[in-house]
């Protein structure tokens, strides 16, 4: 076994969680950027917030290795891309309009992706990157270096509904695959509360119907989602096929910034998924001793740097130009006559 | 004071629960809220239970429309874009589209389908997708271009007996004005002289028309050529005649789309109009549609990759000049 | 409540099973011929059996009622059918080409229905019936006539992959609708073993995870398909909800006529569920003293009778005449001269 | 000893299983079974793990070949019927269309769909899916006519970095017969000259080839007419400049196909060939595809649905007397 194989470089528990608050903090400030440059007209189309979910998305996104895993984040994983290496540039310049960068205006927002690094490029149609996502570990498997490796998604509750859910957990749960799915339980698939999305007491109960592992996690709390995440990819990583892990949160923000999210009574706003993650994890790591005040306070100031850059950089560079875009679908350059 | 499209929307669908218990509204985010693009606002409350929020589940959302339609109801599905669509595309074409040829029960069911390009809405929120249901046997595919033909159009989708693909311009939602929802009552099937002209048709649908519109004013204003253009209103049926008629008084022939290039609306009027009117034609018909790609993200390509009244009026120049 | 509603028209147990074995040995009969036919060449199309199914279809068809209830039978329903009362001149008509009968010849076998009488015409694509009977339960109950009734569809263990089965079945649940789903898990999708097509210990695991009540049943097991599947299509009628029935058996044809069904393993053949269903129905019958040797005797012979019947009617009939058809896939006459 | 259409399709994925250890098969019961319609006969055993069942979940099929081209391989999926890519119809069009546009980062899958009308199929085993397809950005849409091309393009298509959509034709199977697999080497592109002639065009794709053929001998034999025949091979690209000089031959087109006729191949074709070569045609180019229902099932109806020699006489004989 190559030192990359078997799940002895996952990071130690300490580390792990040292770069899950990292990215969450960063992800949360440049969320917050991003939230003023919409409000300032600044933005190109529309901004989709991962407010509240960062710890799931993170504990994810930090246990995963690049270079080797495969991820597919979906519309409020900033955090989980953060912490898997995404660089902020990316998000600065296909928020902002920025002709270079992986998506070149061609996509923008949270369908950017650097899939030749095994960060998967979402397209909007819910439930699809399940299946590919399979696909990849398919592939790797083929080639005989699944050995190590895993691949994740992560979907809401709403997406859960989609057929291509279904086809592609069960696709993986037949190939055992080490597939990570996360439902981010948020409560709300936009405006529609889970009661008209689905029936069952608990969508962790889906699991045994797969014949996938199941888990459960308070996806606010940030230790219980380092513990339980954390787990489970290592399992997957270890040979125990898919898992299906249900984390209970709220979404903190509307569905996208367009939206005030006013239909979400004050009750639940109120109750114990309510509360911020990040509030939650700055507690924990205190308490735990993993990070002090001042370690903090300066993580906060490098978020805030690093954001401040990204931001500055997209917002110099050039935005496409028509005359200048190669207008072909395909790549293979022979038919290009085709379409003049 | 002024209605929008998407008010007509609206309206056509209170009017509709209102004069017709079969009818109901099923879609996602449609109840309380209202729609992602309000189509549906307040109608949850003045018809309780009759504007029902689905699952994210296309294929079954267009799946329980049938059933309910083969149970005497008129369901008006909404999907929230037309992209959507594409799960629900089993459904209709396989399942809505084949019934009446198969059993002789038709499917009365209404497909909303929010389509076509705005800025910044990229690939998988700016299709255009009445080409792929024309295609097939069995649907009604319509498009309606004003604020009154999206009011009684609507309304007239959900009297017919056959699954109607309505195509309602996502463009045209707030940026379409008129003083009323009233029209000059049109049914389905007939096509409009949108604006009379001498010197060469443009027939095109849905939001085109109103580039169309702005292309042959400029037209006018810059070198005195009148253009006629044809408003399609349905694109399946296809009103060939009105076409033909048009074609027989100007001579030349632009097919103008917003879709995809290859095969579609502007192919399918151009074949027909060469097939019963080719000693009609003083010039080679012509055709501009989007470009062989997906829609772009970026404004600035998003605005290259559609038809805008410069590359109509370029188009035209060049057939004018034949 | 007119006398219609409720559960109390539900038959009372001897005539449901006697209901449920007549429409077995009919179907079972009819099937023969059908394959007799096939063989010698003079059928239109493909042929599909549901040889070994009986039991479970019959328990579903016969404590469904006609004109109220809607039924959408799959492919192996042949004893449904008869139980719900469709007329053996429909199968008859449909195999043999002729022009009459509720499908004229433009489709065949397996898709024809009755769907103004609440038989539903499938389509091919597998999954996609159980949204539609949803929906029309779902317009039952907006016109105020679902009380009492039911709608009911059967799938096989690899229908259960799709995507239409998960979105339409989430559906019902969440809608809370009177819909009865029976998995006939025949170990084999065409040829391809459940192995391959799901991961769970059961199928009936995945009820839970829908929130719908479960049931398992051994689908060779004459009686227990009477009471297990009664017993469902009451709790539905009654306002439970949707039930999800699992019943194991083995397809004793080949997925086809054109298929012998070769890959089917000897000890699968020779396993309990590689029993005939018909012949556990006669022994149980018997041993119960519900109907006597006599009896049954005689119900096949009217079996015979009918099925000869209904094969020489439909022999001797029209076959379609593609210059007396009208070809139109709109019902909407003023459309007509668009395709002229 | 003569080889078989459905012989060059197995025989095509042997070779490439052979030769490029990126390839692998994925499709229901083409394992053991060897497929529905045997093209994957005993591959399974000589190259075990590579030919792999797959649930019955086309959108999660095309799904999993998604991911594992961009891990670098070359899957080949088998549709069972075309007609079931309705439920993959999303990932082929939106996922695995758009990606090289999108990312720059091209989808290497081969969709193999067996198409088209045979005897007693019916609405959902019969169908000509290319329209579909073709109309998207960013797939290759191929429609093999011949034993060699059923071969060579089969290759050619999974060497391809685009996502192919392989349209074989059931009725070719073990109908069509050849003495080998070995062609002429035109590649995916550029359609071929099947029958010279000098008096009209005929341009198809598919099974319809070989009708059309037989048409045109009628026609020489009736009344010694010369119809060319142009077999188009691949629809999307479509090699337009092959049509248009078999029209500046003969001044007079046809264009057949066996899907349903609104929009679609021949409606591009004629739109296309007016567009560039109106001088060239001495009479209005002319359609011909099937009707506008849904396949018959009973073979009688099915047979005057679609295309056959005699109604292409017929259209032929209008199209000479114009
Ligand atoms: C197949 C499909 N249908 C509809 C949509 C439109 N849509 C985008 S996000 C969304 C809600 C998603 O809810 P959920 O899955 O719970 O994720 P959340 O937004 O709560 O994180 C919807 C309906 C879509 N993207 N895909
Ligand atoms: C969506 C879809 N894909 C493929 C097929 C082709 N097909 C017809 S029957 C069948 C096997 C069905 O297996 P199962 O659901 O277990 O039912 P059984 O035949 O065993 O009764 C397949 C793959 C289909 N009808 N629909
Ligand atoms: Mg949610
Ligand atoms: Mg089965």
């Amino acid at each position: 076994m190559t030192e990359n194989e078997g799940s002895n470089n996952q990071k130690s528990g300490a580390d792990y969680v040292r770069a899950m608050f990292a990215a969450m903090i960063t992800a949360r400030v440049l969320e917050n950027k991003l939230s003023s440059l919409y409000k300032a007209g600044k933005i190109v189309g529309g901004v989709y917030l991962g407010k509240g979910q960062e710890a799931v998305s993170a504990a994810l996104g930090a246990a995963l290795i690049p270079g080797k895993d495969i991820f597919a984040p979906l519309i409020r994983d900033q955090a989980g891309r953060t912490a898997f290496g995404e660089p902020l540039i990316d998000c600065a310049r296909a928020y902002l309009g920025s002709a270079l960068g992986p998506m070149r205006g061609r996509d923008g927002n949270i369908h950017r992706g650097r899939p030749l690094e095994g960060m998967l490029a979402m397209i909007s149609h819910l439930g699809s990157a399940v299946s590919v996502v399979a696909g990849a570990l398919f592939a790797k498997r083929l080639k005989g270096e699944l050995l190590g490796c895993v691949g994740a998604t992560c979907v809401g509750d709403g997406a859960t509904s989609t057929g291509a859910f279904h086809e592609g957990l069960n696709l993986a749960a037949v190939e055992k695959l080490p597939l990570i799915v996360i439902i981010a339980d948020n409560q709300f698939a936009y405006s529609t509360p889970t009661s008209s999305q689905y029936a069952c007491h608990d969508l962790v109960d889906r699991a045994k119907g797969y014949g996938v592992a199941g888990h459960s996690v308070d996806g606010t709390d940030f230790l219980a989602c380092a513990a339980v995440i954390g787990d489970a990819v290592k399992r997957a990583r270890d040979g125990d096929g898919p898992q299906l892990i249900v984390a209970k949160l709220l979404r903190l923000s509307g569905h996208g910034e367009h939206d005030d999210g006013s239909y979400v009574p004050a009750e639940i706003k109120q109750s114990h998924y309510g509360r911020d993650c990040l509030d939650v994890a700055e507690m924990q790591l205190l308490e735990y001793g993993i990070l002090t005040k001042e370690v903090i306070a300066s993580m906060r100031e490098i978020a805030a740097t690093d954001v401040q850059a990204a931001v500055a950089q997209a917002q110099q560079e050039p935005t496409p130009d028509p005359y200048q875009e190669v207008w072909h679908a395909w790549s293979t350059e022979r038919f290009y006559s085709e379409n003049s | 004071m002024s209605v929008t499209y998407i008010d007509a929307i609206r309206e056509a669908q209170e009017h509709l629960l209102r004069d017709d218990p079969r009818v109901f509204l099923y879609g996602q985010d449609i109840a309380a809220f209202g729609g992602a693009f309000k189509a549906t606002k307040g109608l949850s409350e003045m018809f309780p239970g009759r504007v029902i929020d689905a699952p994210i589940s296309e294929d079954a959302m267009a799946g329980m429309a049938i059933g309910a339609a083969l149970e005497g109801m008129r369901p008006i599905v909404e999907m929230q874009f037309a992209d959507f669509s594409s799960i629900a595309f089993n459904q209709i074409v396989n399942h809505a589209a084949t019934h009446f040829y198969r059993t002789g029960m038709p499917v009365p069911i209404t497909m909303r389908l929010p389509s076509g390009g705005t800025a910044g809405s990229g690939p998988f929120h700016s299709q255009s997708m009445e080409t792929i249901y024309a295609h097939y046997p069995g649907v009604v595919v319509v498009t309606p271009a004003t604020v009154a033909d999206a009011y009684s159009m609507l309304i007239e989708s959900v009297k017919l007996d056959d699954p109607v693909i309505y195509c309602e311009h996502k463009f045209l939602y707030r940026w379409l004005k008129a003083q009323s929802f009233k029209g000059d009552g049109l049914p389905i099937g007939q096509a409009r002289i949108t604006r009379m002209g001498r010197h060469a048709t443009v027939v095109t649908y849905s939001a085109m028309v109103h580039e169309a519109v702005r292309a042959a004013e400029r037209l006018q204003q810059e070198s005195g050529w009148e253009i006629e253009v044809v408003d399609l209103r349905s694109v399946k049926p296809l009103d060939i005649d009105t076409v033909l008629a048009s074609v027989a008084r100007t001579g030349r022939l632009l097919a103008l789309g917003e879709a995809f290039p290859w095969g579609g609306v502007t192919a399918e009027v151009v074949a027909r109009v060469v097939a019963d009117g080719f000693h009609l034609l003083e010039a080679p018909p012509m055709r501009l549609n989007a470009r062989d790609t997906p829609v772009p993200y970026h404004p600035k390509l998003w605005a290259a990759h559609r038809p805008t009244p410069e590359s109509i009026c370029d188009s035209l120049r060049k057939l004018l000049s034949y």
